[in-house]
């Protein structure tokens, strides 16, 4: 352990010179036509690194950027297989919220929320947070039960959360039908007034950018072939009681004592390179988004009996999503059965919506745990990490999950806020019991 | 839609049936240890490959079989059997979906091929 | 004490609408007041060699009892009470002298399941708006036996010609019939579906 | 524009005209007419506005595709004028335009245009963060595309399920000949066209091409193997080409959705033709050559006066003669094979007014036509895995890998004359038939229930067609000047040039970055352009690019198509329509319709403890169990013990999961030898029985156990209160004497004459109660009988909330409610239920381990409580904390006021440190007051000892 500290804090810091945005900057730009900097640089791969990331998703990249802005730790690489963003960063419905069921989850996602909040001007780059609120409604006794203890738990921290009646819930969300004959009657909803929505690649953006002007190293195309672990219990001398020393990869070898696994679908693929073996499977969550209208939805609406999530972007168009497809599977596809079901859905709620058109759908994949709560930190291989687990929360996480997962590296230590998030909980038997609101996703 | 190969009905859509998962030998619950209990429980191999795995006819037979399906292409290899019997990869099983008569392989968009 | 006690069937109304009643029109007909008893043996047993139909098959036994093979293992007898209950009998005395009367069960689901009956050239038609199945000849011909999602309610499915004609008989949970009721109608108006 | 004399191909019924407004104003059009087409032919000329710069907008493609033909049709918004047909009445008016479409304000923006690139607000915006929400909404403002009325009535929508051996996507030459050869070898064939004839680019062409698409036409029409859906889109091929067609013009339905396995797909769109990037491309007046032929030859409208063509094909030429044949002067024909080329349109920003040519000159023209060729509309393949390759000199994508049940035949497979064209789509049906029939045959083997097949399904036939030629074509995007890429996102060709530069480098970063390719078309103008742009950007070629992947829909679908008729099952007993016509509130309780109470829930509950009460529960699921190995499932399932249950006995039990979570409860009565019928709780009925079912084939396949689920072959009422006794016995033959037939009992007998009735005596409520199961035919005799003769007794219905008050004063949990996801048996307080010494049931480990001392402390116990004010009902999920903290300790998971105590009673989880009896809680109350309450000595509220229950 002493040895990895020592280099991390060995670490040098290459800050770089960039360019500020601003409307003062696009104005003078744009009157000399002047171009703007590269938002981050390509590099040739080093034969070593300090600690290398896998996975430029918001994880991977956040985790960079703490690394480098809180622990100075710059001699880093972030391996991407494809292009920056490109897993579920790019894929989400980009909800935040942190009215989550357990102490444990609301402490994680206020935290995350508040790093959201502050984001445009922490990364000088506009992110796009709507805070216009969050509404999760009910449609039976059950639901409302559950809403409520959603609510009371959140006040309990502070967190700004309550039930309210269906005419409250008519006011936000004038589109939907709250009437009490419907098939699914809207008994109430969980009101969250700062939750939201956020420009979800401008995050992924910000942190690539944050993390190259401080010397942090993107490398997009370049995919994890292997992981290279001495001393362990397994074959190859990989598993528990092994050593990382480096990462294979199709543009090359890279030496390291640290390897942070941020690869959310393709998690256990990574992990099995080291030895490591994790309680997810694989499954896709698929999106939607319609063609645009004018703008008549201001809130975020889910409905967890419904299997469904709906905002507007400011563009005009509605983006949905649903639960995880039900079987295990890496095709991103994407279903016909999908839509349908959503669309129906959505006519429950919005009866009056069924002219608006279906533009695209998509697909993500999820990395699912048996309690909707993600595997964070060390793992019996030692310098490797993970950060995986998410499953459709992952997006909301990705702030402080980076923040906490950069001072485990740097500290050696795991923090108190994903004390609850260890790997270890599998084998004792203590999960976390955000499964309780698990039916009601987003 | 997936077809599913049921070895009772035949080919059928996948959202007739129920996906119950990896499926796993359940350890002798006499003397087993809470590690390798709870192993068999949480843990899973989640291959992006071939994947044991047992589903549950809901809207046709109401049987349980086990069938061995590529994660990466969603083929099925094998004629599934009844219960929690795995086949093995069988080359000339011949079934209707295209993966088995394309060689299309998923890659996620902009990533090297 | 009130009136004597009647059968009474789970489609309880009956939605008033025109049908044109033309030569292709399909009709639907409750016919829930059949006995319909269930029947669970080994696949390999002399109960099963008895009945002599396997999964997917239907046949008539003693002139007027349909037996379906729903599932393995599994038959559902359909007919009047009298005849179905001659077919039990025959095959527990089958049972009995196979020396395992252990592998055969019966239970009376008479109460427990509604029964259509969904007949004509665009029955066909009328059902492939509400269940996936492909009701091709070929592929669902006279006395085929299939379990599917109809309008979302799992069923039995048997196709069982009247008359040289195209006829299904859909056996649902009893609790969902009048949901299936009407929502089979609602499939049919557009071939002026009649109730009969 | 005005309408032209009679044109041989066109469409229109002049003898029908269709009277219309536009933005208000009277209009006239004829059948036949797109909203376009009678648009442009009474003069207008300006459609649009753009999304971000607010520039007028003409017809560029006068097809579905045009992104500048979106219009709103009465409560319909982004309607395509260049497809939608006229209808009469129609009120069609403009979007995205404010306060009109020729005085359009935002219009400003386009003065600031240099300041406003692609991605800006990424950068801008920042500070004061207060001020974002208010630039928001302003941003909001300029979002694109018409108006929902949130008053509009939901319509009918329609889904079917189809079969068919072939579905040919697309009715041009290519698709017809393709149908029409398959269905001449026995195959059934849906032939889908996205516009309202059959035909494709035949429609517009000369008197040879029309003729022969009029005889194709009419043989798919007559075809008994084929049905034409015209109007009607394939939108997307899913797995095992499972294929969505959506059908616009339905008899029934507004749009319907049909969902087709289809066992040969054949894919023949067309090609899409292309916009030029040039200067002043998005004036009014630039036109596509395929907009202004169909606009000639199918609806007789004169798109202009004065003509430049910019032409790289023969279709650019065939618009010069179509132009020429019909008056409208050719000032120019630029013909870019022989290297000439266009830079600019130059004129006012509502119209060309002359056009620069490569040689700097300018000629006088309103009308700018390109023709430079075409997208290859690869989306439907993309779908099946397919990665498009660039062909340069043909300077467009094709497949470059199908599985076999796709094939490509059109505009799409290579270029050829009409008769090449119709040789390699007949022989692509041929192939796909072929190959059809054996996977017909092959799902016919597979399928059990399928007649037998005669003989083997055969070979899937290889790949026997001479392939279609790829004609030479200049690779044309972008002129020497800067232009529009992206019509409907209002992207330049500099936005992207300085996005690559920016470093969003990669097709699908600028995509992200600029949305490019993202708007109502989906790329089908745009991508190429995007792509060439970003290639030229980076010094690279189009191949090395790359291109974007096609995400379905082919074509947006409605929402309403998508839903269909929706079918939501819903359950109800046999005595329902009693309950409805006393007046019941109905619950709904997953599928089932319940009676929550009938008026009156605190008097329901005072009758049943001081009468006799009847309640429906016909919902709770039963299972009929028979074999001689029912005991070992039982023992199984639950966690006591089930070996010693004589005939005629009841016993209650617990089943918990394998991780030792409870999961249902109930009871389990034997009725015979060799057969038992379990109770499961209503929501639990149906993956109990599958759970059963799981462990008996997968785990225990030699256990001769039969379980059939029977909930509604009962209907199930419950006779409850001290009077219950009485009533029941006036109606049954069964020997109600608490001797011979004690508490935890079943017998089967008459009631109301009903035979083969299965009665026991069980206590939910904690009353003295018969629970009565009758064949559900006679249910609604039985009820109706139990009311009449036992209206001395005061006999009433109760429902659900009366029965949830009872329950809790007995202190009874409800499986979902008082336990949770993480509730493990040792919390619910039956420890003495678990049987470790069984060799094993469901649960066994985990509860084994949760047993031991050190882990059972840490599990949370479910406890009575009640408030030290009678008179305060906590909420139910109210927190219990650590007074004068925010510590969770625990919460409230059932409380009611109790009619029978009159007082306030809870059922809560707390942690084990909270759980001791008369330990004093504190609760916060939803308002956020904090009370106190006392943690119980038993469950039960009232009665703990049961006394009731027993008599």
């Amino acid at each position: 352990m002493g040895s990895i500290r020592q280099r991390l804090k060995a670490a040098q810091n290459r800050p770089s010179k960039p360019a500020r945005y601003s409307a003062a900057g696009l104005l003078v730009r744009g009157a000399r036509s002047q171009e703007w900097p590269r938002v981050w640089r390509s590099h040739d791969l080093e034969k070593s690194y300090d600690v290398v990331i896998v996975g430029g998703g918001v994880h991977g990249l956040a985790c960079a950027y703490y690394l480098a802005t809180n622990h100075g730790i710059t001699n880093v690489a972030v391996l991407e297989k494809a292009y920056l963003g490109s897993g579920g960063s790019g894929r989400n419905t980009a909800i935040v919220r942190s009215n989550y069921l357990t102490a444990e989850g609301v402490a994680f996602y206020d935290r995350s929320l508040s790093l959201y909040n502050t984001m445009s001007s922490d990364l000088n780059m506009n992110v796009m947070f709507s805070e216009r609120g969050h509404l999760t409604l009910a449609h039976t006794d059950a639901a409302l039960r559950t809403m409520r203890w959603r609510a009371e738990v959140n006040k309990l921290q502070n967190i700004e959360s309550t039930v309210i009646d269906p005419s409250e819930v008519k006011k936000l969300a004038p589109s939907l039908d709250v009437s009490p004959n419907t098939r699914y009657p809207i008994l109430g909803a969980l009101h969250h007034p700062p939750g939201g929505t956020i420009r979800h690649d401008a995050v992924v953006w910000g942190y690539a950018r944050g993390a190259d002007h401080r010397g942090i190293q993107m490398h997009q195309q370049t995919e994890v072939l292997d992981i290279m672990v001495e001393g362990g219990d397994g074959p190859d001398g990989k598993g528990p009681g092994g050593k990382v020393t480096g990462v294979r990869t199709n543009r090359g070898d890279i030496s390291t004592p640290i390897v942070v696994n941020c690869t959310a679908g393709w998690a256990t693929l990574i992990s099995d390179m080291a030895g490591v073996k994790l309680p997810i499977t694989t499954h896709p969550l698929q999106a939607a988004v319609t063609e645009p209208v004018k703008v008549f939805l201001p809130t975020v609406v889910v409905s967890g009996s419904l299997h469904v999530y709906v905002s507007q972007t400011d563009r005009g168009e509605l983006v949905f999503g649903a639960s995880v497809d039900p079987y295990a599977t890496y095709s991103m596809k994407g279903s016909l059965e999908f839509t349908e079901e959503l669309a129906g859905h959505v006519l429950e709620l919005m009866p009056n919506i069924g002219r608006m058109r279906l533009l695209r759908q998509w697909a993500g994949l999820c990395d699912m745990t048996p309690d909707y709560s993600p595997v964070m930190g060390f793992t019996p291989v030692e310098g490797f990490l993970c950060d995986v687990g998410w499953g459709t929360y992952g997006f909301k996480a990705g702030p402080v999950s980076g923040e906490q997962m950069a001072e485990a590296v740097a500290t050696q230590r795991t923090p108190k806020l994903i004390e609850p998030f260890k790997l270890e909980r599998f084998e004792k038997g203590t999960l976390v019991g955000e499964k309780g609101a698990a039916a009601v996703g987003h | 839609m997936m077809l599913v190969p049921c070895p009772h009905c035949g080919p059928r859509n996948s959202t007739d049936l129920h996906y119950v998962g990896e499926s796993h030998p359940r350890p002798s619950v006499n003397d087993v240890t809470a590690e390798e209990w709870r192993t068999y429980l949480y843990m899973r191999d989640n291959p992006a490959g071939l994947l044991t795995e047992t589903w549950y006819c809901r809207s046709g037979c109401r049987q349980y079989f086990t069938a061995v399906r590529n994660t990466a292409t969603n083929e099925f290899v094998n004629h599934p059997l009844p219960g929690n019997r795995a086949g093995a990869v069988d080359p000339s099983f011949h079934y209707v979906s295209e993966s088995k008569t394309g060689s299309v392989q998923p890659t996620i968009e902009g990533a090297p091929s | 004490m009130s009136e004597p006690a009647t059968f009474a069937s789970p489609v309880v109304s009956i939605p008033d609408f025109h049908s044109g009643m033309g030569i292709a029109v399909p009709t639907l007909r409750d016919e829930s007041t059949t006995t319909k008893m269930l029947v669970r043996a080994d696949n390999d047993s002399a109960v099963a060699a008895s009945l002599g139909v396997s999964f997917g098959s239907a046949i008539l036994k003693g002139g007027n009892v349909l037996v379906a093979a729903t599932r393995p293992t599994e038959w559902l007898a359909l007919g009047d009470p009298a005849s179905v209950a001659a077919v039990i009998d025959q095959l527990v005395a089958v049972a009995e002298e196979s020396g395992n009367p252990n592998h055969m069960s019966t239970v009376d689901l008479t109460h427990g399941r509604a029964l259509f009956r969904i007949s004509g050239a665009a029955a066909a038609k009328t059902l492939e708006k509400v269940c996936s199945l492909d009701w091709a000849d070929n592929m669902m011909p006279d006395g085929a036996v299939a379990s599917a999602s109809v309008a979302k309610v799992t069923c039995d499915i048997i196709r069982n010609n009247q008359y040289e004609q195209t006829s299904y008989l859909i056996a649902s949970d009893r609790s969902s019939a009048q949901y299936l009721f009407d929502a089979i109608i609602d499939a049919g108006a557009e071939f002026d579906i009649a109730v009969v | 524009m005005t309408r032209l004399p009679r044109q041989p191909g066109e469409v229109i019924d002049r003898s029908v005209p269709l009277r219309f407004t536009w933005n208000g104003k009277a209009t006239t059009g004829f059948s036949g007419d797109t909203i376009a087409s009678a648009l442009a032919a009474s003069d207008t000329r300006i459609f649009a506005r753009s999304m971000k710069y607010h520039r007028p907008r003409g017809l560029l493609t006068a097809d579905y595709w045009d992104p500048n033909g979106f219009v709103q049709v009465g409560d319909d918004p982004n309607v395509r004028s260049g497809h939608r047909l006229l209808e009469a009445g129609m009120e069609v008016s403009a979007q995205n335009v404010w306060p009109s479409l020729d005085f359009d304000i935002k219009a400003a923006n386009g003065l600031v245009g240099r300041f406003l690139t692609a991605g800006f607000y990424y950068k801008t915006f920042m500070k004061p963060a207060k001020l974002w929400p208010t630039y928001e909404k302003v941003l909001a403002r300029f979002a694109p595309g018409g108006t929902i009325d949130l008053d509009s009535p939901h319509r009918y929508h329609d889904k079917r399920y189809a079969h068919p051996d072939v579905v040919v996507a697309g009715g041009g030459p290519a698709g017809m000949a393709a149908a029409i050869a398959a269905a001449s070898v026995g195959a059934s064939v849906m032939l889908v066209e996205h516009n309202h004839h059959l035909g494709g680019a035949l429609l517009w062409g000369t008197d040879v091409d029309r003729a022969t698409g009029a005889r194709l036409a009419a043989e798919c029409m007559t075809s008994e193997n084929i049905e034409v859906l015209l109007d009607s889109t394939v939108t997307g091929r899913y797995e095992d080409n499972w294929v969505a067609i959506v059908q616009r013009s339905h008899p029934i339905a507004v749009e319907r959705l049909i969902k087709a396995r289809a066992k040969s797909l054949v894919v023949a769109p067309g090609l899409i033709e292309r916009p030029y990037v040039f200067a002043g491309n998005d004036k009014p007046g630039v036109m596509l050559s395929g907009a202004v032929r169909r606009l000639v030859n199918m609806y007789a409208v004169q798109p202009g006066s004065r003509a430049v063509v910019f032409t790289a094909n023969d279709d650019g030429d065939q618009t010069a003669r179509d132009l020429e044949r019909v008056g409208i002067e050719v000032a120019c024909t630029v013909d870019a094979r022989r290297g000439e080329n266009i830079v600019a349109a130059e004129g006012s920003t509502k119209s060309v007014e002359s056009v620069v040519l490569g040689d700097g000159s300018s000629i006088d023209a309103d009308l700018l036509i390109t023709a430079v060729g075409w997208t290859a509309p690869t989306s439907l393949l993309n779908l099946a895995g397919d990665r498009p390759a660039y062909d340069p000199a043909a300077a467009r994508f094709f497949s470059s890998r199908l599985p076999d049940n796709i094939l490509v035949t059109g505009g799409l497979a290579g270029d050829g004359s009409l008769d090449e064209l119709i040789e390699h789509g007949s022989a692509t049906g041929n192939l796909a038939a072929r190959r059809a029939l054996v996977v017909a045959a092959t799902l016919q083997k597979l399928t059990t229930r399928a007649a037998p097949l005669a003989g083997d399904p055969g070979e899937v036939p290889a790949d026997d067609r001479a392939p279609l030629g790829r004609n030479p074509h200049p690779e044309l995007h972008r002129s020497s000047t800067h232009g529009i890429v992206d019509y409907s996102e209002d992207v330049s060709s500099k936005d992207l040039f300085a996005a690559a530069k920016e470093g969003y480098d990669s097709v699908e970063l600028i995509k992200r970055f600029t949305t490019a390719t993202m708007g109502p078309a989906q790329g089908k103008l745009e991508t190429v352009n995007t792509v060439a742009v970003l290639a030229e950007a980076r010094g690279e070629t189009i191949a090395d690019v790359g291109t974007t992947v096609w995400r379905p829909p082919y074509a947006p679908i409605t929402l309403g198509a998508l839903g269909g008729r929706i079918f939501e099952p819903v359950r109800v007993s046999t005595v329902q329509s009693w309950h409805e016509a006393h007046n019941a509130t109905p619950i709904l309780a997953g599928q089932w319709i319940r009676p929550e109470h009938y008026g009156d829930p605190v008097g329901e509950v005072r009758n049943v403890r001081s009468g006799v009460g009847i309640i429906d529960v016909t919902p709770l699921g039963k299972l009929d169990l028979q074999g001689p190995d029912v005991p070992k499932l039982l023992n199984l399932l639950y966690t006591n013990k089930w070996v010693q249950l004589p005939i005629g006995g009841v016993r209650y039990g617990v089943m918990c999961a394998e991780d030792g979570v409870v999961m249902d409860d109930g009871v389990t009565a034997r009725l015979g030898e060799q057969h038992y019928l379990m109770t499961t709780t209503s929501s639990g009925a149906g993956g109990v029985w599958e759970w059963a079912e799981n462990w008996l084939q997968t785990a225990h396949p030699d256990w001769r156990v039969h379980v059939t689920p029977v909930t509604t072959a009962y209907t199930s009422i419950n006779v409850a209160g001290p009077k219950s006794r009485e009533l029941v016995s006036r109606l049954t033959d069964i020997d109600l004497d608490p001797q011979a037939f004690a508490y935890m009992q079943v017998r089967t007998g008459t009631v109301a004459g009903i035979d083969k009735c299965v009665m026991w005596r069980i206590g939910f409520t904690g009353e003295l109660s018969y629970e009565l199961h009758v064949p559900s035919g006679f249910g609604l005799h039985v009820w109706d009988t139990l009311m009449d003769v036992g209206a001395d007794l005061g006999v009433a219905p109760f429902g659900l909330e009366a029965q949830r008050v009872m329950r809790l004063e007995k202190g009874h949990f409800i499986v979902g409610q008082d336990t949770d996801g993480l509730t493990k048996m040792p919390s619910v307080g039956m420890n003495g239920l678990i049987k470790l010494d069984k060799d094993d049931f469901s649960g066994k480990v985990e509860l084994g381990l949760a047993l031991d001392h050190t882990a059972s402390l840490a599990l949370p116990r479910l406890v009575a409580i009640q408030t030290t004010d009678p008179n305060i009902v906590p909420e139910e999920a109210s927190q219990i904390v650590r007074a004068g903290t925010n510590e969770i300790l625990g919460r409230i998971t059932s409380s009611r006021m109790s009619p029978t105590l009159e007082r306030s009673i809870c059922l809560g989880q707390v942690l084990p440190e909270a759980a001791e009896p008369d330990t004093i809680l504190t609760v916060v109350m939803t308002t956020g007051e904090r009370i106190t309450a006392k943690v119980m000595q038993h469950h039960a509220h009232f009665d703990p000892e049961g006394d009731r229950l027993r008599v």
